[in-house]
């Protein structure tokens, strides 16, 4: 199996809620130094040797990433 | 057949390391007639723990009534069930999940809502409503406040994704339930007579089906050994244990098993909860009076290199075990199919009595099937009076110094309404969907929800109703047991009473400390004698209901907390009552009498950080009454509003009426008491109720005839609280005291999770 | 007339719309979500819940779902569909309604009944005067409507936004009037065209006076009527 | 501001439900080759320079992940 993994963020000017609230969460405990926080998604996929990265692409495209309002990255970790 | 058993050393130092005692261990050798292997340990030491086993509770439980007209099962099965009329039956339980909740308090209650679904679906019917019962400690402390924000979002997360309205319950914060907080979930189902299924399995050569999820490492001995030892340093450990919900899958499992009930496709059906397969395969099969022979590599599974052991007590969540003809597996499977679920067959019944369970060929238990479930030691524990109790009886409240001017009044109600006890509990039940199915006619915020009686998924709605309530006031049963288990059930009573349901039967969740305290396990044998005489005076029977044990930490128990979950009738939903004062110029009548009883009331906690004295007197003749009285008065209409003087007494009761509804009131509180006592004495078996003028002789009537103080106290009317030279506060005053108070205490402070979260 | 309701996996509040239309005096059957055949029905109802358990995104899935080829067709060719809640949120992932739905701001499934205002639009299914204001139960995780600005614009100028939260005398503070932070109020969009039809508050469960109320009940008499009139 | 991304994944175990119905559902839209799918968070969080990779692990022991059922990583991202 090859692995793959696909990073899931909002696009820019898209307000993230969990994001916000953390930040301001962080702050409130005392992390003075925190600035901007957001929380996206982290996919891990294992898909059959050999399958294209196109082909995770299209599966993002289509069902892991909403285009309307998030952006995604795709990076090859190899082998499983 | 050879079976490996492990050598005759070892066997009692792991039985002993799985919570086994040795001359439990040693039972299980007389029954086997041999060293048992690794398998048969696992599943005799969790259907042996206390969790599974109620072996120190199942004797004081035969105390309570648990036989009527209306039962059509009592305790014994996965829940109980009674009649409603027309054909209809409900079905309902409560049951813990507080050992796991203290440790992920999102995912264990979230499963905690989880496990109490599925034992409502097993008997056939269709989950329709939940309620939920929780202790804290005080949400000063972080971690409470994590605790508390974290089990509401998983009973939130868990059954509003299942569409099964969350309509009632009740909180309480208090230090006692610190290192060990209490969620107890209720879950009630609805049925045609005729559709009443039990567990038990039949037939050999029928085939076992399994039914949902993956089988993983998840939870192995999670419920069942959690809930069996005391919390300490080591808690840490068992945390890789808890397991996480999927309320989906848990939702394709109600449609699928409902509809292979309605297909008679199923010979018996039952869930895996505490214990897994073990337990729910071994209660089929000795209720049959059948054996089983299961084959743990069939069971399908989420994790490499899985042991039998690992996947006979795995506590995975969201499956179903049913026993088919092999003629109907085909249709059984493709419904499963249909749904997207996973079935698999895993094993058949035989003729033998013997549980054996086989990893492919090789046989790895050999067992009598009904020992699991039935041969567990009973005990009879130790027990004496807690020492402390005369002195914290003994306590006169009186001795101490009251405020007693009007001002100096009127700004302690206006503090009881801001007490975490107290205050509105809007924040909670606005996170739980509690219309989905649209029979909700009372919402939660009154003194019991109303429910329509119907399945509105099948175009069948009756007119009848039911009216739920989950009641416990832990101080009171700490200060004395016996009492405070009385006031549970009086107060459930009372609050069904006040929607115009007639209490029919009960279920319970009975949290204690550790068992093997004389002391502890006296206050649970008091609970349960006071609990089972209220329903003896009441003529309910208890249909179901769970134990708790082992709720310390670092040695110091809760206190005795015997939860009632309370069902009530009513024949016509729409002559239901909610608490609200509906009309300027009603006359407010109190009905009951009130005494000078502040012993363990929630004003000398607020007022003296004081949890002392004795709690009120409870007449249960008195509370019958007072019941019939409401219920007759609803029903034909006599009344407008009703609502139960509980803690924070009179005073409280009226203000929750005024902002319910959104008016005043003048009124002349009872004479001859002193300023504190009038407002905020506890006294039992009160109620408020407004009646418009010219109907207020037709409830004194009826009140003599049952034997009922029926007094009018004052009018609905401005928008101002007035109780003479005793309280004069405005409407918006108790909104701001009452209705954000939650909210505040968990987010007012920002820290979402806790500073603390290592500390166990 | 005779809606059609359609069943996901994990759906939950199909039999409420089927019980209110029903209610209403009006035929309606269930679809389920593998079928590919809608012929028979004058309207389509996407129904609140939580289609595959809401896992990856709200809607997500059960875009996919074979039925909603159909769905798209049946919109396409001017038919009402109305999506309500988890409805709402496949039709957006459906792009049949522009925009999306992200978690509430303060992070809290939301159950309670707010006031929402009945705007100037295009939309078939209401026939409530501008300017109404109605009190229908929200009850969601996922309610927060966002889209682009020029989005935003072409809704407001087509009269695509339906209803907004509001305050109960139908006017709007500052800060926003939804609880749940969504843009600009928006509570519910139609279509250009006003056939399709999105909203996260529950008017099916405020269709029957025993449980609720009966704001909800001209949400679902419109359409109905409209067939009524076509048809004759 | 300097810059992290933290990478947050059920422990080992533990039950992933959106993983386990991605999965599904890829398969279903005709991806045969995908094998196990996992949905975990992908935190960017900002803070101010010098801030030690430690006080970042502070805020996910703290807040950011659970530690009872999530494992995380933190990778350095350089400057914001
Ligand atoms: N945990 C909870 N979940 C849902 N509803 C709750 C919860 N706690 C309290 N409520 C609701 O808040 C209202 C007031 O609760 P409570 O003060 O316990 O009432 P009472 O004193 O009449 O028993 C009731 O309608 C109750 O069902
Ligand atoms: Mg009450």
């Amino acid at each position: 199996m090859a692995r793959f993994e696909i990073y899931v963020t909002y696009k820019k000017g898209i307000f993230d809620p969990p994001g916000a609230t953390a930040e301001r969460a962080l702050q409130n405990l005392g992390y003075a130094e925190v600035g901007q926080v957001k929380i996206g998604k982290y996919i891990q996929i294992e898909v059959a040797d050999g399958t294209p990265v196109e082909k995770v692409r299209e599966m993002c495209d289509k069902l892991l990433a909403n285009p309307v309002i998030e952006d995604y990255r795709i990076e090859t970790v190899g082998e499983a | 057949m050879t079976l490996e058993t492990l050598s005759t050393e070892l066997a009692p130092k792991l039985a002993v390391e799985l919570g086994l005692k040795l001359d439990e261990y040693e039972k299980v050798v007389t029954i086997l007639g041999r060293v048992p292997s690794v398998t048969e340990l696992y599943m005799y030491s969790l259907m042996w723990s206390e969790h599974c086993s109620y072996k120190h509770s199942r004797k004081a439980l035969r105390m309570f009534p648990t036989s009527g007209e209306a039962v059509l099962q009592g305790p014994g099965e996965n829940a109980g069930v009674i009649r409603v009329g027309d054909g209809w039956a409900v079905a309902f339980k409560m049951e813990s999940h507080n050992h796991p909740s203290a440790i992920e308090p999102y995912q264990g209650a979230a499963t905690g809502v989880g496990g109490i679904i599925r034992d409502i679906f097993t008997m056939g019917a269709r989950p329709i409503a939940s309620l939920n019962s929780l202790r804290f400690g005080t949400l000063d402390k972080p971690r409470q406040r994590y605790l508390f924000e974290g089990a509401v979002a998983g009973i939130g997360g868990y059954g509003n994704c299942l569409g099964v309205p969350t309509v009632g319950g009740e909180v309480y914060f208090e230090e006692a339930y610190e290192g060990n907080c209490l969620i107890n979930a209720m879950s009630i189902g609805l049925m045609r007579e005729e559709n009443l299924t039990r567990a038990v399995g039949s037939g050999p050569g029928n085939l076992v089906l399994l039914i949902g999820s993956t089988t993983g490492r998840d939870g192995i001995g999670g419920a069942s050994t959690l809930a069996s030892q005391e919390f300490d340093e080591k808690a840490e450990d068992k945390r890789p244990s808890v397991q996480v919900g999927d309320p989906f899958e848990e939702k394709l499992l109600i449609e699928a098993c409902l509809e292979l009930l309605d297909e008679s496709l199923l010979v018996a059906l039952g869930d895996c909860g505490a214990a897994g397969l073990t337990s729910s395969i071994s209660e089929m099969a000795s209720r049959g009076g059948v054996g089983v022979d299961i084959d743990a590599a069939a069971v399908p599974q989420r994790e490499d290199a899985m042991k039998a052991f690992e996947i006979m007590v795995s506590e995975s969540q969201e499956r179903m075990v049913a026993v088919v003809t092999p003629e109907k597996l085909e249709a059984a499977m493709a419904i499963c199919d249909k749904w997207g679920l996973r079935s698999t067959v895993i094993g058949t019944i035989t003729d033998t009595e013997r549980f054996v369970v086989r990893m492919g060929e090789e046989v790895v238990a050999d067992m009598p099937a009904a020992t699991l479930a039935h041969d567990a030691p009973l005990y009879d524990p130790a027990m004496e009076r807690p020492a402390y109790l005369d002195e914290l009886q003994a306590f006169d409240p009186m001795t101490l110094e009251h405020p007693e001017t009007r001002e100096a009044l009127s700004a302690m109600l206006l503090d009881l309404l801001a007490s975490p006890n107290i205050c509105s509990r809007h924040w909670i039940w606005e996170q739980y969907d509690h219309q989905v199915m649209v029979n909700t006619v009372v919402v939660p915020g009154c003194d019991a929800a109303v429910l329509r009686v119907g399945d509105t998924g099948r175009g069948e709605v009756s007119g009848r109703g039911i009216a739920v309530s989950s009641d416990c006031n832990g101080r009171y049963c700490y200060l004395d047991p016996y009492a405070g288990a009385q006031i549970a059930f009086a107060e459930a009573a009372r609050n069904v009473a006040c929607s115009g349901g007639r209490a029919a039967a009960i279920t319970d969740c009975l949290n204690f400390g550790n068992p093997e305290k004389p002391e502890v396990y006296w206050t649970f044998h008091e609970s349960v004698r006071g609990l089972s005489d209220a329903c003896t005076a009441f003529g309910v029977p208890v249909i179901s209901g769970n134990v708790s044990f082992y709720n310390e930490s670092f040695g110091s128990p809760i206190y005795p907390t015997p939860t009632v979950g309370l069902v009530g009738l009513l024949d016509h939903v729409e002559q239901h009552c909610t608490m609200a004062f509906k009309r300027d110029g009603d006359a407010v009548v109190l009905l009951g009498r009130t005494r000078n009883e502040l012993g363990g009331s929630e004003y000398l906690k607020v007022a003296h950080g004081m949890v002392a004295g004795r709690p009120p007197k409870v007449d249960l003749v008195d509370e019958r009454l007072l019941d019939e009285l409401l219920v007759t008065a609803i029903r034909t209409g006599i009344v407008r509003s009703a609502h139960d003087c509980s803690e924070g007494g009179l005073a409280v009761a009226l203000a929750e009426c005024c902002i319910a509804g959104g008016r005043g009131a003048t009124i002349d509180p009872p004479g001859g008491l002193p300023g504190v006592a009038a407002l905020f004495s506890e006294s039992q078996g009160r109620v408020v109720v407004t009646v418009a003028a010219d109907h207020f002789d037709a409830l004194k009537t009826l009140a003599a005839t049952h034997a009922t103080p029926c007094v009018k106290i004052g009018m609905v009317g401005g928008d101002r609280l007035r109780m003479g030279g005793l309280a004069d506060v405005s409407l918006d005053e108790m909104r701001a005291a009452y209705e954000p108070t939650l909210e505040r205490l968990v987010h007012g402070a920002e820290t979402l999770q806790s500073e603390e979260l290592g500390e166990g | 007339m005779r809606f059609g309701v359609v069943r996901f996996p994990g759906s939950n509040c199909e039999q409420d719309v089927v019980h209110a239309v029903e209610h209403l005096g009006h035929d309606a059957g269930y679809i389920w979500h593998g079928d590919t055949d809608i012929s028979g029905y004058d309207a389509i109802v996407l129904p609140g819940g939580f289609s595959y358990g809401d896992y990856i995104r709200c809607g997500a899935v059960a875009r996919f779902s074979p039925v909603m080829a159909e769905v798209i067709r049946f919109a396409e060719a001017g038919g009402p569909v109305i999506g309500i809640c988890n409805g709402f949120q496949i039709l957006t992932e459906a792009h049949l309604l522009p925009g999306a739905l992200l978690r509430n701001v303060g992070l809290k499934f939301i159950c309670r009944t707010v006031s929402l205002r009945v705007e100037e639009s295009a939309c078939e299914w209401l026939d409530l005067p501008a300017g109404t204001v109605v009190r229908i139960p929200i009850n969601h995780n996922e309610g927060n409507y966002i889209c682009d600005p020029d989005t935003l614009e072409r809704l407001r100028a087509g009269g695509q936004i339906v209803l907004r939260y509001c305050e109960p005398d139908g006017s709007r503070t500052e800060g926003g009037s939804a609880p749940n932070g969504a843009l600009d109020d928006i509570a519910g969009i139609c279509n250009e065209r006003g056939n399709v039809f999105g909203l996260m508050p529950h008017p099916e469960r405020v269709v029957d006076p025993v449980s609720g109320g009966t704001d909800g009940a001209a949400f679902f008499a419109a359409i109905a009527k409209r067939a009524v009139e076509v048809a004759s």
